[in-house]
């Protein structure tokens, strides 16, 4: 039962060490400490991004607005931080709590306002998008040295990132959807007229889940900000698409309900390397999005072998 | 069993939801009226006629978008698929081909693109979501090499250039032309058994597929006519521009899509239609229009395009009902 | 009947629906009904498709709020904004769409909103599992694994997971909507065993099943709904199964199935399949359909009935053996294949796999054979009405409109529209998936009627039904089968109930876990 | 080669580049940012034609590009990834003007020279060359004064909202503007693109009428077809270096002011790389002539090109550093 839920997160649970391993014959160095803090810092975002988008998914929605919600937060971020901890310390919370709540109002215009989630959230990109603007009109701004080194440095020979990335999970992710409140994010996804039947309370699943990526997307977006030690606006954009790949990538099915948060991060992880292994690998950059957009279509095709197996049409239709 | 969990919606809503077309004519005017009341320049035929123009691009791409999303399904690579197709097209035109030859390259080859993504979507059931997001990078990459990192060729037929921004009896050109894919979409989903198998699948794949109908094709069809009629826009617009360039599709990713679903199509499919859209795709325009010369900043700018259409939705959106 | 009964008189009802009116749009689905049952009392509920049952079950488990009228609890009034205020009341239902997740295991499905919980809201995984397996266990539901998911089971065993699921919250009152449907004979004396226990502890039950010689014994009173009104209430023993019928439906209905006599064998049969063989779920199987012959498959569930229906009709692709048309091999493997061949399937799972539940009924009607009216690919709307109105009179589908969407209609409507599909197509072979589960009594005559019609008028039907006294009814022939084989072929004296169930155990072979992935 | 004229210090003041010398030849890395479009794809292939020259190819080893894809994440692992390849100098074009520093100091600090371009960097650590955006703005807002008279009606066509370089031009055209209030202004964004330009261009025109002077930081050539398809006469316009804004003024002989962003940039970097490397005394902040074309010096052939096509960056010679490339070579160039 455990090998069944995490087989769809097999695919980049093997991918991903074959693309560090092509990494290290090209650039052996990156074993190192520094190289596995190259390695971390790389991903991290885009994980964090990952797993917001998988929050919703979940309840089979989708949303667009991750990447807007990074930006929102790093213009924040950088805006208002300050040099002094007090300051900086409050413009954190801000953050996360900004990120909660602009989720959160995404998931009662999904859940109370019975709308499509795709159109919701690509209304509130532009409207988050904005507000980043309005906070940030130019690249800019700065954070405190401790705060930038402190998420991207490394304890020993461990990677920061991936530290500040296991304690979300581990003190966020998994506490939430291993609650009541998780199964029935879960149980929403998979079945909402059974959700409701079964007594859960469908309004609140929904928005749990959105304010959750929210949350994670403002998580996201504190990282960029230690990582860049500044702000810019326009930042987030690529968050959104990419994080929907790394989503789909890591064997969560858009059709929600399914899926554990390992196979995202993994491929936010995979997805992110891929560039840097094409540089060592000396590749032109001409040919960047060939390969890229190539290996995704490599990869989609290769994890659909249940569509392409199975004998029964019936259960084809539904994979 | 959704159907019915739905059951204490008020009754106003369920009458907007029944006439959510009319609704978002009727919001249409409403937007025009307001964009001239805000400037009475707008309201004048030029202008109009210009609004019209941009209208066409975004309305014949909303063609293919109206297609894939009454399946489900929603298509990510208009961009790059957009901007190769003209590009392919005023190359082979630059090296001698005829203006036919030149132009039914570009447009196969959309098609061409479509099928691709029906492949994906089909046979190997990859989500359009991300099977067409893959699709467009891919295509971004190899524009790039196509092109091998040299301005795109703008030799651009000089009749072409005159016919997509001329006008016949009082109508640019290139709208006249929207107008005829839109009144045969229109006709094809309303009318032909095509149409009603694009319904059929998206309401219900399997019980579709159960009653004989092969909806691999029905996918295949419609990711051809998305790719088909991006790159018929890239053509339009290589005329209005007189030119191709690299990244002329940034624009059409997002817009067409919103227009549709403003116009009233589910992204769940099965529900909408292409007469929607075209009311979609009018506000759109019209709302990027009133916006990009108001003198306020991008940030106000986005923050009410969001909004509007987050109210847009809101006022005839929600009807749209939780289905299994 | 139980001692318990008797005592009735002296109290109160447990839970009680006075005066109820439930509208939806122009249809007047509740009028004025009443239901009430008492503790210590199973309570039957009847009425035709469409009489309202499941409004009242979703009324009273807080799913509609009703129009007008009072539900009370022990005598207290009590209103229910959702679901979940309901199930708090103790009221416990298993629903006719089971509402179970797929993806997640038997356990996460029993306790569903109720998990145990630890340290910071942290579900308890296992004591999850083993109150679960305590409670498979009381139930005697032993088979299940509480680990395996649900989307890997049997619809049989999925019925058992939502009954597990609705008394695990400890209702007082347990309300099953067509809870039985998929279960075998063996299953359904466990389930009754279970109620008869909630009996003794003082709990009632509402119990609404189409099977209703399977309730007979078990249930203490009984109402009945016609038109969204309930027209009679009263002790079991006092209504005969004629009279329950005549409540029902109004009316008389004559009953039933008179004796088959066989269809000898041709030299080109309608359908011969010879070693047709299907991943792991069809063996080496052969077969032959005559024309003007009804065959029955039986024997236990999942036995690879329904997947041969599947195989022939094309839901399955890469077959092995051969299939003959009239005497032609046939090319097979995708259901407009089988179409083409003149197969018809009638599926599992009509709302699912059978209609555009939120399309018209029109084109519903229509959808297998629009190439017939459609010119140059454009339909022509006259053509395509008077087929469509031809369809409606034929089969009597009762509907105010065909523009109405497909979800409009009731049950057995719903079943009809899905086989007038088919009859367009001028098919010559049907292949029945359990048609007449979850409908009526008097829809379940009429489609009879029209299974003998199109054996009379020489096409061939391959019936799959878990109701034995249909297959015995219904058959010329009855094919049981085992582990995706025919072990046994009953026909003439030799075909009856007790044939078929003692040739389905016979075999001995246990059952193999249902596979789906 | 003139470096002297040709990299010149950013302002009075500005301090030499101090870096420990090297022996040559270098291995050189171009970190860039995004590649899909026409500027980017030139610049790209102006650095590579540049140093397959032999007078420079002496002093390369080896030159790699890279691109980033538009991702602050993905340059900032691109910069690491250069450091620990060990290349002698990174050129940078960079996602985001603050978002790398901390990764250039990382390469700094390992001995690597950076030298950021176009879309600068802010950290002190890399030497910084480009043109002077301010001092574009204010070209073409001066060329808008003098042909209005600090009068009527004025069109801004401003690049992408919430970028330095749009800020900069924008900052200095209005400075120059503000005195005059007679100068109406309509801004749009035009997001340095024809088909935007174009499209917001129609826009302000149906809403503004006529305008009396144009000034626009890209996409000019858009701008002009629009304010053409409106039927009007093309009004005095400040822009870009876009070869079809040129043809455009050739032909019809409007007013016009063109200076580009000149995909040279890349080459003048590694040429300022070369240069510190081996201990040639440089600016550590370098600002490039603006390379400006009036209808005077609008030549065929020479800083536009009849036949080629109208997204070309026309500005890939500046005169004052003494590079000339023959634009066909630059584009033949092996991707």
């Amino acid at each position: 039962m455990i090998l069944t839920r995490y087989r769809p997160a097999l695919l980049a649970l093997i991918g991903l060490p074959l693309i560090i391993i092509l990494y290290w014959t090209q650039q052996p160095l990156i074993l190192s400490s520094f190289g596995a803090r190259i390695l971390a810092n790389q991903g991290t975002t885009l994980a964090l991004a990952a797993m917001a988008q998988m929050a919703v998914v979940l309840t089979r929605g989708v949303d667009l607005s991750v990447g807007a919600m990074v930006g929102l937060s790093n213009a924040i971020a950088a805006t208002y931080m300050g040099d002094s901890l007090t300051s900086a310390t409050l413009t954190i919370i801000a953050v996360l709590l900004i990120g909660t709540a602009a989720g959160a109002l995404n998931g009662v215009i999904v859940a109370v306002g019975r709308i499509q989630p795709i159109i919701v959230t690509l209304a509130s990109l532009y409207i988050y998008g904005g507000l980043a603007l309005l906070v940030l009109p130019e690249p800019g701004g700065s954070v405190p040295d401790w705060f930038a080194t402190g998420l991207t440095d490394s304890t020993g020979p461990v990677p920061n990132g991936l530290i500040f990335l296991l304690a979300v999970i581990f003190l966020v992710w998994l506490p939430i959807m291993s609650s009541r409140l998780g199964r029935s994010i879960y149980a929403v996804g998979d079945n909402e007229g059974a959700a409701y039947v079964s007594g859960l309370n469908v309004v609140r699943a929904k928005i749990v889940a959105y304010a959750m990526s929210g949350l994670l997307a403002a998580l996201a977006g504190l990282f960029l900000t230690a990582q860049t030690t500044s702000g810019d606006a326009t930042i987030g954009s690529g968050y959104t698409l990419n994080s929907v790949a790394a989503v789909v990538f890591g064997g969560v099915p858009l059709m929600g309900g399914r899926g554990v948060v390992l196979g995202p991060v993994l491929a936010a992880y995979f997805l992110s390397i891929i560039v840097s292994v094409l540089f060592a690998a000396g590749i032109s950059p001409f040919y960047q999005s060939v390969v890229q957009g190539g290996l995704l279509i490599i990869v989609l095709a290769a994890g659909s072998y249940r569509a392409l197996s199975s004998p029964n049409w019936l259960q084809v239709l539904r994979a | 069993m959704n159907a019915t969990l739905q059951g204490r919606r008020s009754s106003p809503a369920l009458l907007i939801a029944e006439h959510s077309v009319l609704v978002a004519y009727i919001l249409l005017l409403l937007l025009v009226g307001v964009a001239i009341a805000l400037n009475p320049a707008f309201g004048s035929l030029g202008n109009l006629k210009a609004q019209l123009l941009i209208a066409s691009f975004v309305g014949i791409i909303a063609i293919g978008q109206t297609f894939v999303i009454l399946t489900g399904h929603i298509d990510l690579s208009v961009p790059w698929n957009l901007t190769f197709s003209a590009i392919l097209a005023a190359t082979c035109y630059a090296n001698g081909y005829g203006i036919p030859a030149a132009f039914g390259l570009g447009i196969g080859f959309g098609a061409l693109v479509g099928a691709f993504n029906a492949v994906g979507v089909a046979i190997f059931r990859v989500h359009s979501l991300v099977w067409t997001l893959a699709t467009n990078a891919l295509l971004q990459g190899l524009a790039l090499l196509y092109i091998n990192g040299q301005p795109p060729r703008s030799t651009i037929p000089p009749f072409w250039r005159d016919m997509v921004t001329g006008d016949v009896g009082g109508l640019p050109m290139a709208a006249l032309l929207w107008l005829v894919l839109a009144v045969l979409t229109i006709v094809v989903l309303k009318r032909t058994s095509f149409g009603r198998k694009v319904y059929a699948t998206g309401t219900n794949e399997t019980a579709a597929f159960l009653s004989g109908i092969d909806t691999r094709l029905v996918y295949l069809t419609v990711f051809i006519i998305s790719g088909a009629s991006s790159a018929v826009a890239g053509l339009l617009l290589t005329g209005y521009a007189s030119q191709t360039y690299l990244g002329m599709g940034n624009d059409y990713l997002l817009v067409p899509i919103a227009a549709v679903i403003i116009g009233g199509t589910s992204v769940l499919g099965g529900t909408g239609g292409y007469v929607g859209s075209i009311a979609g795709t009018l506000m759109v325009v019209v709302l990027q229009a009133v916006l990009s010369t108001a003198q306020i900043g991008q940030a106000g700018k986005n923050i009410i395009f969001g909004g509007i259409i987050l109210l847009l939705v809101l006022l005839y959106g929600r009807a749209a009902r939780v289905n299994d | 009947m139980d001692a318990t009964y008797a005592q009735e008189g002296h109290r109160r009802p447990l839970l009680a629906a006075g005066g109820i009116v439930k509208r939806f749009g122009g249809t007047l689905a509740l009028d004025r009904a009443d239901l009430a049952c008492f503790p210590r009392e199973i309570h039957a509920l009847h009425g035709a498709n469409g009489a309202g049952k499941s409004t009242m079950v979703k009324i009273l488990s807080g799913i509609f709020a009703p129009d007008t009228g009072t539900i009370t609890l022990r005598g207290q009034p009590v209103s229910f904004a959702n679901p979940r205020e309901a199930a708090s009341h103790g009221i416990g239902t298993v629903f006719q769409e089971l509402s179970l997740f797929a993806h997640m295991t038997v356990a996460e499905n029993v306790m569903i909103g109720r998990e145990p919980t630890g340290l910071l809201g942290r579900i308890a995984s296992g004591k999850l599992r083993r109150d679960v397996q305590i409670l498979l266990e009381r139930l005697k539901i032993t088979h299940l694994d509480p680990d395996a998911m649900v989307a890997d089971l049997s619809l049989a065993d999925r019925q058992l997971v939502e009954i597990a699921k609705a008394l695990a919250g400890d209702p007082g009152v347990l309300i099953l909507d067509e809870g039985t449907s998929a279960l075998a004979p063996r299953e359904v004396d466990r389930l009754f065993a279970i109620l008869r226990h909630l009996r003794l502890e003082g709990r009632a039950v509402i119990f609404i099943s189409h099977r209703m010689a399977e309730a007979r014994e078990l249930v203490d009173r009984v109402t009945i709904f016609r038109n969204g009104q309930s027209v009679v209430t009263a002790p079991m023993q006092d209504l005969d199964d004629e009279a329950i019928v005549e409540h029902m439906l109004g009316r008389r209905v004559e009953q039933s199935f008179e004796r088959k006599a066989g269809v000898p064998p041709s030299v080109t049969p309608l359908l011969r399949a010879r070693g047709l063989t299907v991943a792991d779920r069809i063996k080496d199987l052969d077969l032959t359909l005559e024309a003007g012959e009804v065959v029955g498959l039986g024997g236990r569930e999942g036995q690879g009935q329904g997947d041969l229906l599947l195989a022939l009709f094309g839901a399955y692709r890469r077959l092995g053996g051969r299939i003959e048309c009239r005497g032609q091999p046939i090319r097979t493997g995708t259901p407009w294949r089988g179409k083409a061949a003149g197969i018809a399937l009638i599926p599992e799972d009509r709302k699912v796999q059978g209609l555009l539940q939120p399309m018209g009924i029109l084109p519903n009607l229509t959808l297998a054979t629009l190439p017939r009216f459609a010119r140059h690919g454009l339909i022509n709307r006259g053509q395509e009405d008077a087929l469509a109105g031809n369809l409606q009179d034929r089969l009597a589908i009762k509907a105010a409109s065909l523009r109405l969407p497909v979800r409009s209609l009731s049950g057995g409507n719903q079943q009809k529209v899905v086989l007038a599909k088919w009859l367009a197509t001028g098919a010559d072979i049907f292949l029945f998936y359990d048609p007449t589960r979850g409908i009526d009594v008097g829809t379940k005559q009429s489609f009879y009627r029209l299974i003998e019609e199109l054996a009379a008028t020489g096409k061939a039907v391959l019936l799959y039904s878990t109701e034995t006294a249909e297959l015995v009814g219904l058959c010329h022939r009855v094919l049981v089968m085992n582990d995706g084989r025919i072990t046994a072929e009953l026909k003439g004296d030799g075909l009856s109930e007790a044939a078929i169930i003692q040739a389905g155990a016979s075999a001995g072979v246990a059952s193999p876990e249902r596979a789906l992935h | 080669m003139a470096a002297e004229a040709c990299l010149k210090p950013w302002q009075d003041g500005t301090k030499p580049a101090r870096w420990p010398t090297k022996p040559g030849p270098y291995k050189i890395a171009i970190s860039n940012s995004y590649i899909g479009n026409t500027w980017r794809t030139e610049m790209v292939q102006v650095a590579k034609s540049y140093v397959s020259r032999p007078e420079v190819a002496k002093d390369v080893a080896s030159l790699r590009v890279a691109s980033a894809g538009n991702d602050v994440a993905a340059q900032i692992a691109q910069l690491n990834e250069m450091t620990l390849a060990g290349v002698d100098a990174i050129i940078l074009n960079a996602a985001s003007p603050t978002g790398l520093n901390s990764a250039i100091n990382q390469a700094a600090a390992a001995g690597i020279l950076v030298v950021s371009f176009d879309n600068v960097v802010t950290t002190p650590k890399a030497i910084k060359l480009n043109q002077d955006q301010y001092q574009m703005g204010k070209a073409w807002a001066q060329f808008v004064l003098d042909q209005t008279g600090g009068k009527g009606s004025v069109l801004m066509v401003r690049g992408v909202a919430g970028t330095f370089v749009d800020q900069e031009r924008t900052r200095a055209a209005m400075e120059l503007f503000k005195p005059y209030p007679d100068l109406k202004l309509t801004e749009v964004y035009g997001e340095w693109d024809d088909g935007t330009g174009q499209k917001v261009t129609a826009n302000a025109l149906a809403a503004g009428g006529k305008f009396d002077a144009v000034w626009s930081q890209g996409g000019t050539t858009g701008v002009c077809r629009a304010i053409q398809q409106a039927g009007q006469k093309i009004p005095p316009t400040a822009g870009e270096a876009e070869n079809g804004f040129r043809k455009l003024a050739y032909e019809l002989k409007f007013p016009m002011l063109s200076i580009g962003q000149s995909p040279t940039l890349s080459a003048l970097s590694i040429m300022a790389a070369v240069n510190i490397l081996k201990g040639e005394p440089t600016p550590s902040e370098i600002s490039i002539p603006l390379p400006v074309v009036t209808n005077e010096t609008l030549e065929p052939g020479k800083n536009f090109f009849p036949d080629l096509p109208d997204s070309l960056f026309t500005a890939i010679n500046i005169g004052a550093c003494g590079l000339e490339f023959d634009v066909n070579e630059v584009l033949a160039q092996k991707v």
